[in-house]
């Protein structure tokens, strides 16, 4: 590696980092005032215009709490967790082309490290759950665990039949082999199976059971106060970005789109807009179903999301077949 | 309550120090500590503005606490929306409602475990005195939960309208950062610029 | 001990559903001994909500217990009221004007409505859902409001005195209140789109929790909990008091006594109290509002009881006087406390959220509890 | 469900308990005074006519300690109200066995005057905190104590005390 692409990857790293405060601060932000609007109340108002500096002074307050860390808790897992649950969710944005230019390295098996890195946050929930020694931070964690292995396998077996299409892994590829027609129109079923299977992976409602707030008050987010807690907050909504970024590669054609007024940055902005396009639909969901019983949970997955993932599959793989001996 | 709106040298009074800069506190104002004033005035400012409280409703004032977080009275706009379940996020702890013996100890080990810094409201009469329970037959009501733990604020009434507890919320920041946070909505037209 | 046993004595965990929990909806302390996500026994501690009511009757004269009759069940608080005052009409034979009858009917209904959509809100927080509290709480504030401006209190209204009521509702009040009538009636579709017909409610509160009656009638619970298990057991209609035999209003049932059947019985009670109110509103008569009472109240010796229907049950008070001016003593029958004695039984191996949801259902308010 | 008020009255009047039926504002409620040992056969009965358990509590008198139970029919405006006096030392039958629902009601009357039940599953304070298990606030102080004659007014529920 020449030392140009080094300082390429260096700064594009510190540039994604940036980006996922930054994320994080605008959906905290979009999150609350939208939960406001859709409870026909306003949200925060009182600082900044509208509440913008809202999220900002939350994380900043979260900075200046103490960290207490419980006397029997695992002491080195306690602190480790957070940081854990951070990690997996920086790395895939390297790999995330944001528009041509924009994209840190362009991996052949991009897909397959996107999802292998993001198995990790379920690591970090279970040992944030476990090591803090309360029984609804464990039963938390256990939760979590089940629900993400068993979400975990709709969404591996929907990006394969994007991939078949594409018939590449590099999201580049990907995006470029949806010039023509975009792959919700030929996965409309991969689509709403990958949005449903995305929203349980990061645990947002109606599938937050890990931290769920009436019945095991804060899950396994109970023994964490101060930075640890935001950490946890950022990872969630970064997981959230990371969701939304891939389903637009994988089904709304990444950056492509109509020209817009700045010609050079247009390929970004239109990844921007369908991601937080579907970040809106994530807040939008959560704040109006009530959350799924556990074993209903369960039973949604095995019985209804992996049968349908796999006839999916199935009827990508005959078509592709087909058309490879009718075209080629 | 000190005079409203001066602001005292020291530290800001957290939810353990009452009053007085104690002295292990170092003063902010005067030699090595000077360059940290403006720090700890940006971080006060920080906590003033989003408290968020903890789900505890004792009993009446838990239903007009409740009613404040909703969307008529709205403690959202001024960042106290996110009610956390657990002591350990929670930096606001409003005893809403009757404490009583065999609650006492409970309330004590719940401000025990929030994280610092923390503060109290106490909202109604029976947090603040023990209300129409503090009488000559009375065993089992604490009367004032000031008795177990360190109160910053105290709302008056039976139980006090939600707008008394958005008044609370204002002193508190008030107390942290030594300025009536202003209310745009309800300034007086011509008071624009005296806050 | 069968290895089945042993495992289960390893794997109990002992957990508290403490005095602070969101789902409680006050102080209420479950113990609960669960085996993984199952629950195997529950053991309610109360007494955290206790505030001597009792005690205080027998210090204070007859008619200073008007001011703790609010505070007892705040949720739904002039059902209380009405039942103390007629407790003394009865005792000291006192006739109340109708005015003051239809005047504390339309507001006890009103509390009633009130009390339900606190309940419905709290209801779906229990189940996950967080909007649905703001909107049954923007109703709630339309008939806090009309409250407030008859009874002057949002909350703990002191509004019922022996003979009648403390103020009269002049035509602003009741302009208002036919104003709420009409928006609340269209409001329910706003429920029955958000909450009613939404899968994730009804696949989490169908055959949850289900109450035989002959299991509520052995722990002797009452109200929108016996109803929905189907058995028509109202006292505005079985023993109609302060003139609820003048309102046509029918009590709604539901059939296999679940959490989804206690939801749709309690919306339906909504309606009809919206009904009974109308009527009340139109054959409003006029007169004084207060009867002439005695000053110094000295029921003659013996006891006496009456029985009303609160938004949760049966509140039954039964004073014992002995002539003086202070009550030897006063008893008071909370519908709480019968509901939530049958939980244990009901809630054997269940889920740990089914507990959280049935326990939600049965509308508890702890300081009515624990009294 | 169908035992209609006066068949009820034949099957209490076995029981030796001597009965008032008034017609109060609101249906009628039958005054129902038993001795002590027939306490359970007559809430046998009532159970068995399908009535619910109302509430359970006592009164401090000054012999012994009055103990009244209501419970009411679920169909009919009629409401029985059992009453019957603790013996000196506090004792007396339980009901949980018959009626669950007065487990709760019971713990409370042990909290606040002191009375134990016989056949009671667990008997623990239920209000009270740990340091005043044994305060039974409800008890009255001894100027203010009435007996049973005092407080009789005309009807036969709350008349003489019996055997102890």
């Amino acid at each position: 590696m020449d030392s140009e692409t080094t300082i390429r990857i260096f700064i594009s790293v510190v540039l994604v980092a940036g980006f996922v405060f930054a994320n994080a601060t605008v959906m905290g932000y979009l999150e609350r005032k939208l939960a406001g609007h859709f409870q026909r109340r306003l949200g925060p108002m009182e600082v900044g215009w509208h509440g913008i500096l809202q999220m900002p002074i939350d994380g900043i307050k979260l900075l200046g709490k103490r960290m207490l860390i419980p006397k029997q808790a695992e002491g080195l897992i306690f602190r480790l967790a957070p940081v854990i649950s951070l990690s997996p969710v920086l790395l895939p944005l390297m790999v995330i082309p944001f528009s041509p230019a924009l994209q840190v390295v362009d991996m052949k098996v991009g897909l397959i490290f996107v999802l292998a890195i993001e198995a990790f946050g379920t690591i970090a929930v279970f040992l944030a759950g476990w090591s803090s020694n309360n029984k609804y931070a464990m039963m938390g964690a256990l939760r979590s665990v089940a629900q993400n292995i068993a979400y975990e396998i709709p969404i591996l077996m929907v990006a394969l039949s994007v991939a078949l299409l594409a018939r590449s892994f590099s999201l580049r590829e990907i995006v470029m082999s949806q010039a023509a027609l975009w792959f919700i129109v030929l996965q409309p079923l991969g689509f709403l199976i990958y949005m449903v299977a995305g929203l349980s992976e990061c645990n947002r409602a109606p599938f937050d059971l890990p931290e769920a707030e009436s019945e095991l008050t804060a899950g396994y987010l109970t023994e964490y106060s101060g930075i640890a807690f935001s950490l946890f907050m950022i990872a969630e909504y970064t997981h959230m970005f990371i969701i939304c970024c891939l389903a637009t590669v994988l089904f709304l054609g990444g950056w492509q789109g109509p020209e817009l007024p700045w010609a050079e940055y247009s390929s970004a902005i239109w990844f921007l807009i369908k991601a937080y396009g579907l970040m809106f639909c994530m807040v939008w969901v959560r704040w109006t179903f009530p959350r799924v019983r556990y074993d209903q949970l369960m039973n949604f997955a095995w019985k209804y999301l992996i049968p349908f993932a796999l006839v999916n599959l199935f009827v990508t793989a005959l078509g592709v077949y087909i058309y490879e001996k009718l075209f080629s | 309550m000190e005079n409203p709106g001066q602001r005292q040298p020291g530290r800001p009074v957290s939810g353990t120090t009452l009053g007085a800069a104690d002295p292990a506190q170092p003063d902010m104002d005067r030699g090595l500590w000077q360059p940290l004033r403006l720090a700890e005035n940006i971080l006060d400012a920080c906590r003033a503005n989003s408290l968020w409280p903890l789900t505890f409703g004792l009993s009446c004032c838990a239903i007009e606490m409740m009613s404040a977080g909703m969307a008529r009275f709205d403690m959202a706009r001024y960042g106290a929306e996110v009610f956390r379940p657990s002591p350990r996020q929670a930096d606001l702890m409003i005893v809403a409602g009757t404490v009583n013996k065999k609650m006492a100890p409970v309330v004590k080990r719940l401000y025990e475990q929030m994280a610092e810094p923390k503060w109290v409201i106490a909202l109604g009469n029976c947090a603040v005195s023990g209300g129409p329970f503090a009488g000559e037959g009375n065993y089992a009501v604490i009367e004032g939960v000031d008795k177990l733990i360190p109160v910053d604020v105290y709302v008056a009434g039976c139980p006090p309208r939600p707008e008394g507890l958005l008044e609370a919320i204002f002193t508190l920041q008030e107390k942290i950062i030594g300025r009536k946070h202003s209310f745009p909505q309800n300034r007086h037209p011509q008071q624009e610029e005296n806050t | 001990m069968t290895n089945s046993e042993t495992e289960a004595r390893t794997f109990r965990m002992h957990v508290n559903l403490g005095p602070q929990h969101p789902s409680t909806h006050g102080v209420l302390h479950l113990e609960l001994e669960m085996y993984g996500e199952y629950v195997l026994g529950i053991d309610p501690v109360l007494g955290y909500g206790h505030r001597m009511h009792e005690k205080m009757a027998e210090t204070r004269p007859w008619q200073s217990f008007f001011a703790n009759t609010p505070r007892i069940d705040y949720a739904c608080s002039l059902p209380h009221s009405h039942c103390y005052a007629s407790l003394l009409e009865q005792a000291l034979d006192i006739e109340v004007p109708a005015r003051a009858r239809s005047l504390r009917i339309i507001t006890s209904e009103l509390n009633r409505i009130t009390s339900h959509l606190l309940w419905v809100g709290a209801f779906l927080l229990d189940l996950g859902a967080f909007t649905p509290i703001l909107y049954c709480f923007d109703d709630r504030e339309q008939a806090v409001d009309i409250l407030e401006h008859i009874t002057g209190n949002r909350l703990t209204h002191a509004y019922m005195c022996a003979g009648g009521v403390m103020a009269d509702a002049d035509d602003a009040i009741l302009r208002k209140t036919r104003k709420f009538i009409q928006r609340m009636r269209g409001r329910f579709q706003i429920y029955d789109r958000l909450i009613t017909n939404n899968i994730i409610f009804v696949t989490r509160t169908r055959d949850i929790g289900i109450i035989t009656p002959d299991l509520a009638r052995a722990y002797g619970a009452t109200g929108p909990v016996l109803r929905g298990s189907g058995v028509p057991c109202d006292i505005r209609k079985i023993a109609p008091y302060g003139g609820y035999d003048d309102f046509e209003f029918d009590v709604p049932l539901g059939s296999n006594g679940d959490c989804l059947d206690r939801y749709s019985v309690r919306l339906q009670e909504m309606r009809q109290s919206l009904n009974i109110i109308e009527q009340a509103l139109d054959q409003l008569p006029g007169g004084p509002v207060r009867a002439k009472v005695p000053r110094k109240f000295k029921p003659a010796p013996g006891h006496y009881s009456f029985s009303v229907e609160g938004a949760r049950g049966d509140v039954t008070y039964w004073a014992v006087s002995d002539g003086s001016e202070i009550p030897y003593r006063l008893k008071i029958r909370s519908a709480c406390m019968a509901n939530l004695s049958l939980f244990p039984e009901l809630c054997q191996g269940m889920l740990l959220a089914d507990l959280i949801s049935t326990l939600g259902s049965l509308d508890l308010v702890i300081p009515e509890i624990d009294r | 469900m169908s035992a209609l008020p006066d068949e009820l009255l034949e099957k209490l009047q076995a029981c030796d308990a001597r009965i008032k039926s008034t017609n109060p504002q609101q249906g009628s409620l039958l005054h129902v005074r038993v001795t002590r040992t027939a306490l359970k056969q007559a809430a046998t009965i009532l159970r068995d006519a399908g009535l619910y358990p109302v509430f359970m509590t006592a009164v401090h008198t000054d012999p012994h300690i009055a103990l009244v139970y209501q419970f009411a029919a679920s169909d009919r405006p009629l409401r029985v109200l059992l009453a019957t006096t603790a013996d000196k030392g506090g004792q007396a039958p339980s009901l949980t066995p018959l009626f669950p629902g007065m487990q709760w009601h019971e713990r409370e009357a042990r909290d606040m005057f002191g009375i134990t039940f016989e056949g009671h599953p667990d008997m623990r304070p239920l209000i009270m905190c740990d340091e005043d298990r044994d305060l039974h606030p409800l008890l009255k102080d001894p100027k203010r104590l009435k007996t049973l004659a005092q407080l009789k007014g005309d009807d036969p529920a709350i008349t003489d005390g019996e055997a102890p």
